[in-house]
């Protein structure tokens, strides 16, 4: 029985030897990173390895830390083992300039909207994405809102003024 | 009413039903074209039915001589229906495998 | 008896009672709208309209008038003519069938027996069920004219629907006929008053089919799907403002009101008051009461039809024709079997 | 001469056989704002596309502006039909996070409040598949049901809708007398109204053939399909947050986790149903055991967490400490610790999950939601492609889809 | 403890600075008697019949509902019908937050309203953006289209869009029938580009 | 002129009109329409030769069910009234004339005919056109032919599903 | 896949019998319970003539308290304004004068003080961060407007009325009917 972070850990690096690393575990869900470029064959070993059968993808999400230069985006995946009921944390980075990351919408249906969502707030580029263009936002935004140079307000507005809108 | 005024009227309604079916290529215009040109004839039938039964009457005022006129255009009714029925049936048809409801087009079906 | 009788005296007194027939139902079917207002209200335990006059009466006025002030308008793609016909079409036809219900007994009034019927046609029921076909035209019309998806839907369903019941509704009306006798509506009527029963006991499985087949000839829920609202969003009539829209609000109760006499005429006794003998009182006086017996009649059929649909959802297309063709349909050819077997056994 | 395959078709004539069809944005079917764009055949839906965001609000990069207990009042507005799960479960987050413990009966009372909402939720969402299959009386009649847990929030926080309703390590205020009596009385006269609702509904031949076979997905697919809460429950997989990761003392609670076998819309109906009665049995629970605190237990409504809860409004008058801490915690001068944290609560539709990462400062670096409408509206065409028009209205329904939740 | 339970000062509104009625300009002469009775006839129709079309996109949506259900029962004024078709409805009523995608759904739908026409924005974000001062909503829907009666709060409690819904009727009952064909009405769609 | 008179010729010339506008409408359903107008004005023909239920059966078969039929297939394809291709003026012109030789002919041959100089049709009158002598010829000279119409009847229906189907 | 937990159940999902597939019995059960409802007490609550009671914790216009005294009590410390997710207060602050004791508890007051009502959502949160028993929320809900500048309210809209020189507003203001 019993799947515990260890058995996970032990068995990935097994695997994937010294391509997965910074383990930590926080408020008990095991994370990881590793390069860009084994997400997709971490992914499929999470999901088709029968012992650990990480089969739902939870969530899917963008990070931007724009002082990590050449790492400044991540995307972290949630996963989920549901009969053993136990959650994983799974992250890759990317550099702001090339961010092409291998899309999992092959091996998950849910990652289809979740990646455009991130594409439309990060611009992180999903190869092999069926689709990915804008979500949520209108076609024609030229930028990715939601890295962190970008603001918060609406830049267009006339009428902030503090007069009518407290501090402005 | 004069008979010949109804033969009149049946035979200009049933030349307009020629020449619509001669001149448009729309098969359910068409279709209707021919509609009306039964239509002009089942007209003709009921006023034949009752200029005969005018003469009939004036000799014996139970008869009741045209009747049949009037049973054949129900008949006629019945079987236009009949082949509304499967005469659109198959229009439909055909214009599900061709996407068009034109009959010069349907010329190509010979090969 | 024929159609095309010329006395003036005999014109001018139908056409008085035309006028009379056709504004005392504008005028109920004005209050059906706001009492199909009230009974949702009430059947959902709230009060409804209350603010336009007292008790909310002036309702209807106001959405008349409402309706008659605001801006017209014509969508630019669609077939103008043909836009404006379509609630006209709609609104003459479900009026027209006023014309052969038996709305009393004679009156006697300046020495002429007026018959309170506008046209006893021998073919009555026919005529009824001419009308009824024709009805689906103004939908079908104006759902084409609007040139709006939703609204073509909407035709196309109304078209199929209509077609589809009015089968299974003079299947059941064909089985009435076997036991009365007559295509006359006056005398069905009358038939009902001096015999024992109305037809409505020799006839229940008849009087339900062509109940579930008057509903949906009127579009009344359970059988709504042109108007849908959610799914096709009212559609034939969602691209029409102003009195257009009017009329195809008012034409639905109008078919109502209409399809409610004409159920009560052939099986519930028209305007039969059971256990009365008209022959107690004076004819003028038993009239009215006939005809009042008529609008209560009429008015609890509307209540049933409001009550329905205020209580089960609608269906579903394919389920609407599965239910049209395939049960209503053989159950009607059933009844008629049935009946004409007693009507054979017992000769 | 070589045999033609299929006959050309002439100029003019009409290529496609399908209609395109735009349902939405201000469509009646679309509760709140979506978009799809159907290639209909007839009545059949043959695809569909879906375009969602015409109510992005931009809920994350908001919450990177504001401090903690500011971003509770964006949560209401995610999914605002069960508005307190979300303000609880961020708070549970934020607990989680900053290592808080609670006191029993404060889990207690977030139970109550939780369950209630998942009534209003799960109340909605079935009375508008009554709405949508044409019969609205009985939307009308559990309405107003929802308005005494309406009343019930109102008088716990203030607020009808957008609760605002607790605070990090507790409740704002304790529960008033008021607000256990009218808890009675929607306990008392509640199941009668769902049962009679269900009496409307759930064994009318017409509704159930409007229902069932339709929108059906099978486990497997509902699962890749990330799938949760009821949706997936009907779908036949028991997952519910609240058994397998048990928060806010949900261990201490018995209920059952009703599950369908095909995932339809029946399905789906017939599960949210059966959730409202369990959801009724926890509150019945809860209720019990907040009865039997006594003393000084009875009063207790938040943790003792000075610097995360705010100082009792007397103190801040007159203690000059207390004062310190109110002001630190009002202009969220209390760094965050680093790290990030996933957490989830058993929403209205599925896994609520907060993903909050935290660079030490004084707002979150990021902050993610799972929004389980966002992720399983993705399944949308696949559950109505064959299916008719208003198959696709009643599923779009079924599915309770919020769009507020969905666009974030 | 609250020291008091009310506000006694809430704003009353000035139905004159409504932006559909303001003053006929001097010189202008005033509609015949028989024109005013019309019209107040006409007013008083209108405002009983008021059906609105709940452009409803989120949380004020849910308030709505409970306007629309028994408790609070909207259509004791008249306007149960609700409708989603534009061309059948009298008063659009926004409510919840329109993004800027949204918005030319919005004016769209506005556009397709038959005349007269009224506006209802419903809830703070529909109304001034309310907390989503962000990049994708639009802060007020006063920028696409005219706006005739504003409703407080998110959402705004049941009473307060029954309250929402008065000030309508006040303003629909005292307008004019020939204010919609007036020079004054023209600049004002002009000014919201629309012709 | 008498009523009979002006209504005959309104009929008539209602008929014509409209079977004419059948012909040149370039949008389909607006020839459908126009066809149900045709039927009308032979229903109120029917009518004046106090064929009533022929009339009737008339208003209820052809405009209420078969022109339904027609405007709904209309519908359902959608038929724009560019859709269809016009044949070329020759060909319509050749058409048009053909008809109305056609028509000339005939009219020509009516004119020479005698036998029908002098003989009126009974308007308004006479009981042949009634339900119940109707009915009695229906069902017992005509009985084995109206079981035939009605077998044919029921497999036109059955053909048409089953085209449907394919 | 297997059963997660020991506590799922299957929901009825029987199939039809054959008085459910007639339709017409629950039907008619449902008409029946409709049919009940029409004598049933209607809950509505007919808002101008009648108006339900709002939790003493309603969350609605904000007043701004005074002491006994009839003293301004906030000190324009800018917490609320801090506090308010929707940026809806704006105020400024001044130094209390002399001569002006009477009229302000603390040396500084807010000399602005202005709530945009439109911005508001009503959350709370301004009454919880003030330290100076200043802001409230009232049981009055915000009433509606034609204008945008009928939604800024300022010190005037927002004061409670004078203890020492309207004692009798001050009452009605606390609810208490003389």
């Amino acid at each position: 029985m019993a799947l515990s972070n260890e058995t996970i850990q032990n068995k990935l690096i097994e695997k994937f030897g010294d391509q997965v690393l910074n383990f930590s575990t926080a408020s008990g869900i095991l994370s990881f990173e590793s390069p860009k470029e084994i997400n997709l064959k971490v992914l499929q070993y999470l999901y088709e390895e029968t012992s650990l059968g990480f089969t739902f993808l939870t969530d899917l999400c963008g990070v931007n830390y724009p002082d990590n230069i050449g790492a400044e985006l991540v995307v972290v995946y949630h996963l989920h083992n549901f009969t053993e009921n136990i959650r994983l944390r799974y992250s890759v980075s990317t550099s702001v300039n090339e961010t092409a990351v291998f899309t999992a919408s092959k091996l998950f249906e849910s990652a289809n909207w979740m990646e455009r969502e991130t594409y439309d707030f990060f611009g992180i580029n999903f190869v092999g994405h069926p689709n990915l263009k804008r979500i949520l936002n209108v076609d024609e935004m030229d930028y990715f809102p939601l890295r962190k140079q970008y603001p918060l307000e609406d830049q267009t507005r006339i009428d902030k003024d503090d007069e009518m809108f407290g501090r402005g | 009413m004069p008979i010949e005024y109804y033969i009149f009227l049946c035979l200009t309604l049933f030349s307009i039903g020629v020449i619509g079916v001669l001149t448009r290529r729309n098969a359910i215009i068409v279709f209707m074209c021919v509609e009306l040109m039964l239509n002009a004839v089942n007209l003709l039938l009921v006023a034949f039915s009752k200029m005969n039964y005018a003469a009939a009457q004036a000799m014996s005022p139970t008869t009741t001589a045209g009747i049949d006129a009037q049973v054949f255009v129900f008949f006629i009714m019945v079987v236009a229906a009949a082949e509304v029925s499967i005469g659109l049936a198959i229009i439909v048809m055909i214009y599900r495998n061709t996407h068009s409801i034109d009959i010069n087009f349907l010329n190509r079906l010979k090969n | 008896m024929t159609l095309l009788a010329f006395d003036w005296a005999f014109i001018i007194e139908k056409l008085i009672l035309i006028v009379i027939i056709v504004l005392t139902t504008l005028l109920i079917t004005l209050y059906t709208t706001f009492g199909e207002r009230k009974v949702a209200a009430i059947l959902q335990d709230r009060p409804g309209p209350n603010r336009a006059g007292p008790f909310g009466l002036l309702q209807p006025l106001a959405d008349g008038l409402k309706l008659i002030m605001k801006e017209e308008i014509i969508p630019t793609t669609a077939s103008k003519w043909l836009f404006i016909l379509g609630p006209g079409l709609a609104m003459t036809a479900s009026l027209m069938t006023c014309a052969v219900i038996p709305w009393s007994t004679d009156l006697h009034l300046f020495g002429r027996t007026i018959a309170l019927q506008i046209a006893d046609v021998n073919i009555g029921i026919l005529y009824v069920f001419a009308v009824v076909s024709m009805g689906v035209y103004g939908i079908m019309i104006g759902g084409w004219a609007s040139n709006n998806k939703f609204s073509l839907m909407s035709a196309l369903r109304a078209a199929s629907q209509a077609i589809s019941y009015e089968i299974a509704m003079g299947l059941a009306l064909i089985a009435l006929l076997m036991s009365t006798g007559t295509l006359s509506l006056k005398t069905i009527v009358a038939d009902q008053v001096s015999g024992h029963w109305w037809n409505v006991v020799y006839q229940p499985l008849g009087f339900l089919i062509f109940f579930i087949c008057a509903m949906a000839e009127c579009n009344r829920t359970p059988f709504d799907l042109p108007e849908a609202e959610n799914e096709l969003n009212f559609g034939y009539h969602q691209e029409y403002s102003s009195m257009k829209l009017g009329f195809y609000l008012f034409a639905e109760y109008v078919n109502m009101i209409m399809s409610s006499a004409i159920m009560a005429s052939m099986y519930f006794g028209g305007y039969d008051l059971p256990f009365f003998d008209e022959s107690t009182v004076a004819p003028n006086i038993a009239a009215m009461i006939g005809v009042g017996t008529l609008l209560i009649k009429i008015v609890l059929f509307v209540f049933l039809f409001m009550w329905i649909r205020w209580t089960i959802p609608r269906f579903r297309y394919d389920q609407l024709m599965n239910l049209g063709w395939k049960k209503m349909i053989p159950l009607a050819l059933l009844n008629m079997l049935i009946t004409g077997a007693l009507i054979l056994s017992k000769l | 001469m070589e045999h033609q395959s299929h006959i050309t078709l002439p100029k003019g004539s009409i290529e496609k056989t399908t209609t395109t069809l735009n349902i939405g944005p201000t469509h009646p079917a679309t509760h709140g704002v979506f978009q799809n764009i159907m290639e209909v055949d007839g009545e059949r839906v043959v695809s569909t596309e879906q375009t969602v965001g015409y109510i992005h609000r931009a809920f994350e990069k908001l919450a990177e502006r504001r401090p903690l207990y500011q971003i509770t009042p964006i949560t209401d507005r995610l999914n605002y039909c069960s508005s307190p799960i979300n303000n609880m479960g961020w708070h549970i987050t934020c607990e989680r996070f900053l290592q808080l413990e609670l006191p029993k009966r404060v889990d207690y009372l977030r139970v109550i409040i939780m369950e209630l909402a998942r009534i209003s939720d799960h109340l909605i969402c079935n009375s508008i598949v009554g709405v949508d299959t044409g019969a609205y009386t009985g939307f009308l009649y559990v309405m107003q049901y929802r308005e005494l847990i309406y009343e019930i929030y109102e008088e716990v926080c203030g607020s009808r809708l957008t609760t605002n309703i607790g605070r990090i390590g507790g409740f704002e205020r304790n529960f008033t007398n008021t607000a256990f009596t009218k808890l009675e009385k929607f306990l008392n006269e509640y199941p009668k109204v769902l049962k009679e609702f269900e009496s409307l509904f759930a064994r009318n031949r017409i509704f159930m053939e409007r229902t069932q076979g339709t929108g059906g997905i099978s486990a497997e697919r509902a699962l890749n399909y990330g799938f949760t809460g009821p949706n997936l429950r009907a779908a036949g997989i028991d997952y519910d947050v609240r058994v397998q990761q048990p928060y806010s003392s949900y261990q201490d609670f018995d209920f059952k986790v009703p599950v369908g076998t095909t995932g339809d819309n029946y399905d789906r109906f017939l599960v949210r149903n059966a959730e409202m009665y369990e959801s009724i049995s926890i509150i019945k629970q809860a209720y019990q055991k907040i009865q039997n605190f006594k003393g000084a237990e009875a009063e207790v409504y938040h943790a003792d967490v000075p610097e995360y809860y705010l100082p009792k409004k007397e103190d801040v008058y007159t203690k000059m400490e207390a004062l310190i801490w109110h002001f630190k915690i009002i202009m969220g001068e209390i760094e965050l610790p680093k790290g990030q944290i996933y957490s989830a609560v058993e929403g209205g539709n599925g896994e609520l999950g907060f993903y909050l990462i935290s660079d030490g400062g004084r707002t979150p670096f990021r902050l993610h939601f799972r929004r389980p409408c966002f992720i399983y509206y993705q399944a949308f065409e696949e559950l109505i492609k064959g299916g008719m028009l208003s198959d696709a209205v009643v599923t779009m329904s079924s599915l309770n889809l919020i769009a507020g939740e969905l666009d974030a | 403890m609250r020291p008091v339970r009310f506000n006694l000062n809430p704003k009353e509104a000035e139905i004159s600075e409504a932006i559909s009625m303001g003053k006929a300009p001097d010189g202008v002469p005033g509609d015949g008697f028989f024109a005013t009775q019309l019209s107040s006839v006409v007013g008083l129709a209108r405002k009983n019949s008021l059906w609105p079309l709940p452009f409803a996109t989120s949380c004020c949506g849910i308030e709505f509902m409970a306007t629309m259900a028994s408790h609070y029962d909207l259509s004791r004024f008249g306007s149960e019908r609700v409708g989603f078709s534009p061309r059948q409805c009298d008063l659009l009523m926004v409510m919840g937050t329109i993004a800027k995608k949204m918005a030319p759904v919005l004016r769209q739908v506005y556009l397709q309203m038959a005349e007269p026409r009224w506006v209802i924005a419903v809830g703070a974000c529909a109304s001034s953006g309310g907390i989503f001062d962000t990049y994708s909503v639009l802060q007020g829907i006063d920028q696409v289209i005219p706006v005739d009666v504003y409703v407080p709060g998110c959402p705004p409690r049941p009473e307060a869009i029954i309250d929402g819904f008065m000030k309508i009727q006040d303003l629909v009952g005292q307008e004019s029938i020939r204010r919609r064909n007036s020079e004054k009405y023209r600049d004002l769609l002009n000014s919201y580009g629309i012709q | 002129m008498n009523t009979l008179e002006i209504l005959f010729f309104a009929l008539s010339a209602l008929a014509i009109v409209s079977a004419v506008m059948v012909l040149i409408s370039k949008n389909p359903i607006h020839s459908v329409l126009w066809l149900i107008l045709v039927f009308f004005a032979i229903s109120g023909h029917y009518i004046l030769l106090n064929a009533q239920f022929l009339a009737i059966v008339n208003i209820i078969v052809y405009a209420g069910a078969i022109m339904v039929l027609f405007l709904f297939v209309m519908m359902l394809m959608n038929v724009k009234k560019d859709k269809e291709p016009q044949k070329q003026l020759l060909v319509k012109l050749v058409g048009v004339i053909a008809g109305g030789s056609f028509l000339t002919l005939l009219i020509a041959l009516v004119k020479q005919n005698t036998s029908f100089n002098g003989r009126e049709v009974l308007m308004k009158e006479g009981s042949i056109g009634l339900i119940h002598p109707l009915g009695q010829a229906l069902f017992t000279d005509y009985v084995v032919p109206f079981e035939i119409s009605s077998v044919l009847f029921l497999s036109a229906m059955v053909g048409a599903v089953i085209i449907g189907k394919k | 896949m297997q059963a997660l937990t020991h506590k799922s159940f299957a929901v009825n999902r029987k199939p039809m019998t054959f008085w459910e597939r007639l339709y017409l019995i629950n039907i008619i059960k449902g008409m029946l319970i409709t049919f009940s409802h029409m004598f049933k007490k209607q809950p509505t609550v007919r808002y101008p003539e009648q108006k339900r009671e709002f939790s003493p914790v309603f969350r609605g216009l904000h007043v701004l308290n005074r002491d006994e005294q009839g003293r301004e009590n906030c000190t324009a410390c800018g917490l609320c304004a801090v506090a308010c997710p929707a940026e809806a207060i704006t105020m400024e602050a001044a130094e209390r004068q002399e001569g002006e004791e009477h009229l302000y508890k603390e040396e500084k007051y807010a000399a602005k003080y202005e709530i945009n009502m439109l911005r508001c959502i009503f959350c709370g949160l301004c009454e919880e961060a003030c330290p100076k028993d200043a802001i409230y929320l009232s049981e009055t809900f915000a009433p509606a407007n034609y204008t945008r500048k009928g939604f800024i309210y300022d010190k005037n809209d927002l004061l409670i009325p004078n203890t020492l020189t309207n004692a009798t507003a001050l009452a009605k203001a606390k609810g208490v009917e003389a």
